[in-house]
């Protein structure tokens, strides 16, 4: 790590604050996607942008660029994660038995009502 | 005479440079000494549970209560599952020859981060204080058995956050063991010595740690969010604030399912150094050995489900999960084959260690056969929570990664001390012990099948019977146990004292100046150029000038 | 129960199950052997004293047998798959409803409950309990086996029943485990879960609870009668309880079905999971308490119970009064207590609690609702009837 | 144990070549490697949260939309800006070190660990109002079965709300601890511009901080962004704050 190439200061202060500009603009499209665009699938943008997000922080700030060692194992470890939702999600919730009849899947919109009583 | 690194001042230490030997060891960042510490804490542990597991066997001699009661009898399995499982096995093989043997093996004058593997040890001690603490305040020990199933472990009165501290700061130090050990073994290999020139264990070790790096993070904030619920009534797993009490099983089973794995992959390690020494040939498929290790590690991830069979998960789930479970027993196979056709022309030297190992292929075959019986569903659904499935883990613990550890124990006996035990007295220990064991457990497959619940304290007339044989097997174990151990620990002061490469054995952790070894392991570090068992007609291929370590054959 | 490992025929899947069984058993052992066998005959072959030094091989690939190791293991695997998955599949399809019973089980520490769909007179059954424990003398030795005494779940031969299974939400999870029928499923609270039998057989078939549950999982067994049809149909249609004579509907006998001795002791002060019923004994603590923030969950008539009535050392006193179980001298303070609890302390038909013993008030609220207390959670039991009450509560002053 | 003093050893092959031998002094490529096996054991311990939080999603998700409608979602996004830059005084610091500017890095460090104290002090002022709602760990609004319960779904949304962004929290105090720590390392002259592994790892552990607020805050404050539900507004949230200081009753 001390035998990378630093290049000069001034050169590599202004690539922070490229990242940072870009960053803040990817936020600044959080806030305004809701209420102009796709609103449909909001979650599912709004995770899109945290992953940009993430791809930016992790290659700039984090100096993983060129890192293939250590790209390799996150590669892995995100994947494991990955896994554990396709398996719990993709294939236990998603499938989930006697969903009408539990008590923990009521949507209670009950308790409002209750509110009268008292 | 040379110094060893048992000797005063033959260590380095985290702070200071203490004067006494005492100091000396609390304060020791010697990977070999760290070990040692260790082991003998691990063993005190393994006693106590020992003794914990004794109590319950006759507890059950026979049907209705015949010293404790029921509640005492849920928080003797709890002790005895937490104690087994969080303060014995799960450290046992790589915190003990992981931190002794691994480093020698390649050729590393300590592991990468010598004061954190200090520190983790301190924090392993802490978390197995804050267990036992729970012991003498309160209502007690936890009451939950080791799987904290919510909402159980939610409402009972026992001191359950206390027991889940102390098995978050354990799986803390579980992290930073495999951390430091993943670190070492990319960083620290003796030049020339590429992944596959690893001795086996090695590889047994880096399949571990990163199960320890990968799975325990998962069970660490399982229990914190335990904790949060029951402190501060947050809902998460609580049924009557809507939480799913199974989504905890899938949490639990998601690390501890990789966990047994964990356990097992080591001790697979330790069979794999074994073998080819004792039939003084070299290891037959080195390469499928090694990278079954992988692959039961990563097959190990995606397999937890078989724990859930009952638990109300969908059905699809459960025929998935059994579907992939059978693949783990494919890379098992292919490394029990491959054992046994190292033997195959080879020249079997029956010592202790190869009884052991020998032994352990028994047992696990076993313990890993009625696994797959149990990885069947619909045969499962009838078997899960029986004492079918307690004798299945004991078999593939016990008789896989403890009998494992104990062949360990005597391999590395001379290398660790400079001294040989009785042989003879050793074996006595090994075929009682291997008796006692399956007269202990086999009884059990039938009293499970024919429907005797586990966790329970008292039962039905009918299974008297198998209780009574298990308990016989358990009294012949108790003294195979004490004599083993009563064998070793005379051996420390008083058995004979040995050379460096007792078993005429290949892999680098032998070929040290002195033994036992001194303070920094070899005199200078080797040029690794060859495989890690070369043997030929018997004898080691590659010899060493123990002062330059240049090869000299 | 003991229904062995060959030949059961107890529920129409178990030989299914077995035969997967049997099927792994034997696939099992020839895997084993193929492991063993050579282990045993190399150890012997090449034993230390058989082998010249110059005649040990470094044998190391043979690509054919490697490839067999993992082929031919992994086909037996797949076939144990589809036999695991093939007796699942039977065990987990419900039947449809309408060619079936349904039957709502109710798992809760430590007893199993029943419900039965309402007959042509619209009586619904509800059967279960507790499990009763074998008595033991001093020695060891049984004087009294467990029993289920008559509560059982009772079904007909030859027909499917379906289970409907769930615990109370603030309960913890059970097991409902039919060795005899080898299936088992959990019980979860929050969760609804399902499983059918068909049993083929008359007879009676244990229950165990096979998920660990607490103090007396060990005991939370029941039982399954399962009767010919015109026995089974004739009771269902009458109004009686059970088809083998009726509960005893004693105040003692219904402590005993609904469970409550496994918490709380009858006959002597001793603290179990939950208070004596002996007499009602109130701690310090939980009279204080009550002083200091009033209480308004016990369901009397006067509705809720100031707090701060009395402070200070004139709370402390009564506190202790009462929690001594109010003998002795009665201090002067407790005016401000009579006016509602009467002046013995021991309440006011029905409008306020004794203090002392217990009553249909405040047996009925407790069971309706529950109670969370400093001890533990008193779980509810809602379905109990007023009448049973009346007769607890009635067994309960006569102690 | 000083590294400085350390050199590497040398290992020959039997052709008589030289190879240096890695010690575990100085390993700097080590240290980090083990760095960053560290954070991904947080990124699971967060991913499994991330999970739970799923979970409950695909069981309640109108309640989870209704209930990250009502966070919110102006303070979040001031935070998300305070880490952001957070990260750039962070970075910025590490370049300054590595470019021999001791004075100017500390200075950064300094910048972040006051930049972390308003991410602390914005997070204290978005629970106290949520406690001022009624909601909070605690309170009534998230227990069952009395007249404030909220629905199951969203109990589930804010027990894990305050779990994460808690949990969180607390990552946060830490880095602000070991900052401190890295100041009194380079004041004491153990960390140099020719050795800065350990400046290195505490950025790079900075930058996970920020990492996992990337994706806690779309879950919890966006997701209820821009549907019906959606109370929250620039002005409502200024007039919240505004009452914070004044009075303290509920609702
Ligand atoms: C060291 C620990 C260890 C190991 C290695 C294993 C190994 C395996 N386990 Fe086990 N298991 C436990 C420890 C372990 N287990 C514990 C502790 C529990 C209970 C926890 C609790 O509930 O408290 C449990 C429970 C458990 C269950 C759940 C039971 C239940 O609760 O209902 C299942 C179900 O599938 C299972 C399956 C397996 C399988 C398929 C393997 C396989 O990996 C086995 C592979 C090995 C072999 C197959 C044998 C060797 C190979 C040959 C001889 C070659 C030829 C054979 C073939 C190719 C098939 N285990
Ligand atoms: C490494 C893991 C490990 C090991 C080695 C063992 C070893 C043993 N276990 Fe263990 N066991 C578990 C892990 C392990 N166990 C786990 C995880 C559970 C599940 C817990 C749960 O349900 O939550 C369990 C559950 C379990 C049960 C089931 C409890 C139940 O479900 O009701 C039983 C019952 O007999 C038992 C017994 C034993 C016995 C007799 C031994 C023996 O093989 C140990 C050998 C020792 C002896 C036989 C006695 C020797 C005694 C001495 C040397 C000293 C004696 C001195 C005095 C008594 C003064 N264990
Ligand atoms: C699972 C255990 C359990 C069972 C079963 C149980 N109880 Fe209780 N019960 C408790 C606990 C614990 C308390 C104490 C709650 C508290 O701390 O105030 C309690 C409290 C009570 C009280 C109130 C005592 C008082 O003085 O305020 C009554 C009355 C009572 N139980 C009656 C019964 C009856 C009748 C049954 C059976 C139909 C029964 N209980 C079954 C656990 C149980
Ligand atoms: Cu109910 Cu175990
Ligand atoms: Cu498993």
């Amino acid at each position: 790590m001390s035998t990378t190439n630093l290049g000069s200061y001034k050169e590599a202060q202004s690539g922070y604050i490229k990242i940072l500009v870009g960053l803040l603009v990817l936020t600044t499209v959080t806030f305004v996607q809701p209420h102009m665009f796709l609103t449909d699938m909001n979650l599912g943008i709004q995770l899109f942008i945290g992953v940009v997000k993430a791809y930016l922080i992790l290659a700039y700030y984090m100096h993983l660029k060129g890192e293939t060692q250590i790209i390799w194992f996150a590669g892995f470890s995100l994947f494991i994660v990955a896994v554990f939702f396709i398996i719990v999600i993709g294939f236990d919730v998603a499938n989930f038995q006697y969903m009408d009849e539990s008590h923990i899947t009521q949507h209670m919109d009950a308790p409002h009502a209750s509110h009268a009583t008292h | 005479m040379s110094k060893s690194y048992l000797d005063l001042d033959q260590t380095h230490c985290a702070i200071g440079h203490p004067k006494t030997a005492f100091w000396q060891w609390m304060l020791t960042v010697d990977h070999k000494r760290i070990g040692l510490m260790y082991a003998a804490v691990i063993f005190t542990f393994f006693f106590v549970a020992v003794a914990t597991a004794f109590a319950m066997r006759l507890e059950l001699f026979a049907p209705g209560a015949q010293f404790m009661d029921g509640d005492t009898f849920n928080q003797a399995f709890t002790l005895h599952g937490v104690i087994m499982i969080f303060l014995f096995i799960i450290p046992g093989v790589p915190a003990v020859f992981g931190n002794i043997v691994m480093p020698l093996m390649i050729g590393a004058k300590d592991v990468s981060f010598p004061r954190l593997n200090w520190f983790t040890f301190w924090l392993y001690i802490t978390g197995a204080l804050v267990a036992l603490s729970s012991l003498w305040s309160g209502e007690g020990f936890a009451d939950t058995g080791w799987t904290f199933y919510a909402p159980y472990s939610l409402t009972t009165n026992t001191n359950v956050i206390t027991t889940l501290v102390a098995a978050f700061i354990l799986g803390m130090a579980s992290i930073l063991t495999g951390l430091n050990f993943l670190v070492t073994i990319h960083r620290l290999r003796a030049p020339g010595m590429d992944f596959f020139k690893m001795p086996l264990f090695v590889w047994g070790i880096y399949a571990t740690a990163w199960i320890q790096l990968l799975a325990t993070p998962v069970i660490g904030i399982t229990l914190v969010l335990a904790i949060l619920e029951k402190y501060f009534g947050i809902g998460i797993f609580d049924p009557s604030k809507g939480g799913d009490p199974v989504l905890f099983e899938h949490l639990f089973w998601i690390y501890s399912h990789p966990a047994v794995y964990l356990m097992i992959l080591p001790a697979f390690g330790i069979m794999s150094e074994i073998i080819p020494t004792f039939s003084r040939r070299e290891v037959f498929g080195y390469r499928t050995i090694a990278l079954s290790s992988a692959s039961i590690a990563g097959i190990g991830y995606l397999v937890w489900g078989h724990h859930l069979y009952t638990s109300g998960m969908a059905d699809t789930a459960k025929v998935i999960f059994s579907f992939l479970t059978f693949f783990v027993a494919i890379p098992t196979g292919i490394k029990f084959y491959d054992w046994v056709f190292t033997m195959y022309k080879g020249k079997i030297i029956l010592t202790t260690p190869m009884l052991w190992a020998l032994g352990t292929i028994i047992t696990f075959t076993i313990g890993g056969l009625t696994g797959v019986t149990i990885a069947m569903v619909g045969v499962d659904i009838h078997l899960q929570d029986t004492y079918y499935t307690v004798a299945h883990f004991h078999y593939a613990m016990l008789g896989g990664v403890v009998f494992l550890l104990f062949a360990g124990l005597h391999y590395w006996f001379p290398l660790m001390f400079g001294r040989m035990y009785n042989e003879g007295h050793a074996k006595f220990a090994f075929y009682l012990n291997f008796i006692g064991f399956n007269v202990l457990w086999f009884p059990m497959f039938i009293a499970g099948y024919y429907g005797m619940p586990r966790r329970y304290f008292d039962y039905l007339p009918e299974f008297e019977i198998y209780h009574q044989i298990s308990f016989v097997g358990a009294v012949i174990f108790i003294t195979g146990l004490i004599t083993m151990f009563y064998v070793l620990i005379r051996a420390i002061k008083n058995g004979e004292k040995v050379g460096p490469n007792h078993w005429n054995a290949t892999t680098l952790e032998w070929h040290l100046p002195t033994s036992p070894p001194p303070l920094e392991n070899h005199t200078k570090v080797p040029y690794v150029d060859f495989m890690p068992y070369e043997y030929h007609h018997g004898q080691p291929v590659v010899k060493f000038d123990y002062e330059t370590m240049k090869r000299i054959d | 129960m003991l229904d062995g490992f060959v030949g059961a025929s107890a529920a129409t899947f178990a030989a299914d199950v077995d035969n997967a069984f049997w099927i792994n058993f034997w696939v099992s052992i020839v895997l084993g052997l193929s492991v063993l066998i050579p282990m045993f005959y190399f150890v012997w072959k090449y034993r230390e004293s058989n082998v010249k030094d110059e005649e040990i091989e470094n044998f190391t690939h043979h690509t054919g047998l490697e490839i067999t190791w993992t082929l031919v293991p992994t086909v037996m695997l797949m076939v144990l798959f589809w036999f695991g998955y093939d007796s699942m599949r039977v065990l987990r399809t419900m039947p449809a409803a309408d060619q079936s019973i349904t039957i709502q089980v109710e798992g809760s520490k430590w007893k199993w409950r029943y419900e039965y769909p309402a007959n042509a007179n619209g009586v619904v059954h509800k059967l279960g309990g507790a499990f009763i424990k074998p008595k033991y003398d001093e020695n060891g030795k049984l004087i009294e086996k467990g029993t289920m005494a008559k509560s059982a779940l009772y079904v007909p031969v030859n027909t499917n029943i379906i289970l409907e299974m769930t615990a109370p939400v603030d309960d913890v999870i059970h097991a409902f485990f039919v060795p005899a029928f080898r299936m088992k499923e959990d019980v979860v609270p929050g969760r609804v879960t399902k499983q059918w039998f068909n049993a083929t057989t008359v007879g009676e078939y244990d229950v165990e609870c096979a998920e660990y549950c607490g103090t007396d999982h060990s005991y939370m067994y029941s039982r399954i009668v399962v009767l010919p049809k015109a026995e089974y149909d004739a009771w269902f249609n009458s109004n009686d309880d059970t088809p083998k004579g009726n509960y005893d509907k004693s105040g003692s006998a219904l402590l005993q079905q609904h469970g409550c001795k496994s918490c709380h002791a009858t006959l002597s002060d001793a603290v179990f999971f939950g208070p004596t019923l002996k007499t009602r004994v109130l701690t310090k603590e939980q009279v204080l308490d009550v002083i200091n923030h009033g209480q308004d969950t016990l369901g009397y008539a006067m509705g809720a119970m100031p707090a701060g009535l009395v402070t200070g050392k004139d709370a402390q006193e009564i506190a202790a009064y009462v929690a001594a179980g109010m003998k002795g001298e009665q201090p002067a303070s407790f005016a401000a207590c009579s006016s509602c609890h009467g002046e013995d302390g021991k309440g006011q038909y029905g409008t306020s609690p004794s203090l002392v013993d217990y009553d249909v008030d405040l047996l009925r609220n407790v069971l309706k609702h529950g109670k969370k207390g400093s001890m533990g959670n008193m779980p509810k039991f809602p379905y109990i009837t007023d009448e049973d009450v009346s007769a607890i509560a009635e067994h309960l002053k006569s102690l | 144990m000083s590294s400085h003093a350390y050199v590497a050893e040398i290992a020959t092959d039997r052709d008589g070549n030289e190879h240096v031998v890695q010690g575990w002094q100085d390993d700097m490529y080590g240290a980090k490697l083990g760095f960053w096996l560290f954070m991904f054991t947080e990124v699971l311990m967060f991913g499994a949260m991330f999970m739970t939080l799923t979970y409950y999603m695909m069981l309640h998700e109108a309640d989870f939309v209704h209930a990250s409608a009502s966070l919110n979602r102006y303070l979040g996004g001031f935070n998300t800006v305070v880490l952001l830059i957070s990260a750039l005084t962070m970075g910025l610091g590490l370049l300054k070190m590595r470019h021999g500017d001791i004075k100017g890095a500390k200075t950064m460090i300094w910048a972040t660990i006051v930049l972390a104290f308003l991410f602390l002090g914005v997070k204290g002022v978005e629970w106290s109002l949520e406690y001022s709602h009624g909601v909070f760990l605690g309170l009534d609004a998230l227990q069952p079965g009395n007249e404030h319960s909220k629905p199951f779904g969203q109990i589930l949304f804010f027990g894990m709300y305050f779990t994460m962004t808690g949990i969180h929290g607390v990552h946060i105090l830490g880095g602000i601890g070991i900052m401190l720590w890295l100041l009194k390392r380079i004041n004491s002259g153990k960390v140099t511009p020719e050795h800065h592994i350990l400046h290195f790892n505490i950025a790079l552990y900075w930058d996970l901080v920020h990492l996992i607020w990337v994706f806690v805050f779309p879950f919890y404050y966006m997701m209820g962004a821009g549907t019906e539900m959606d109370t929250a507004t620039l002005s409502s949230t200024i007039e919240a704050i505004s009452h914070l200081g004044g009075s303290n009753e509920h609702h």
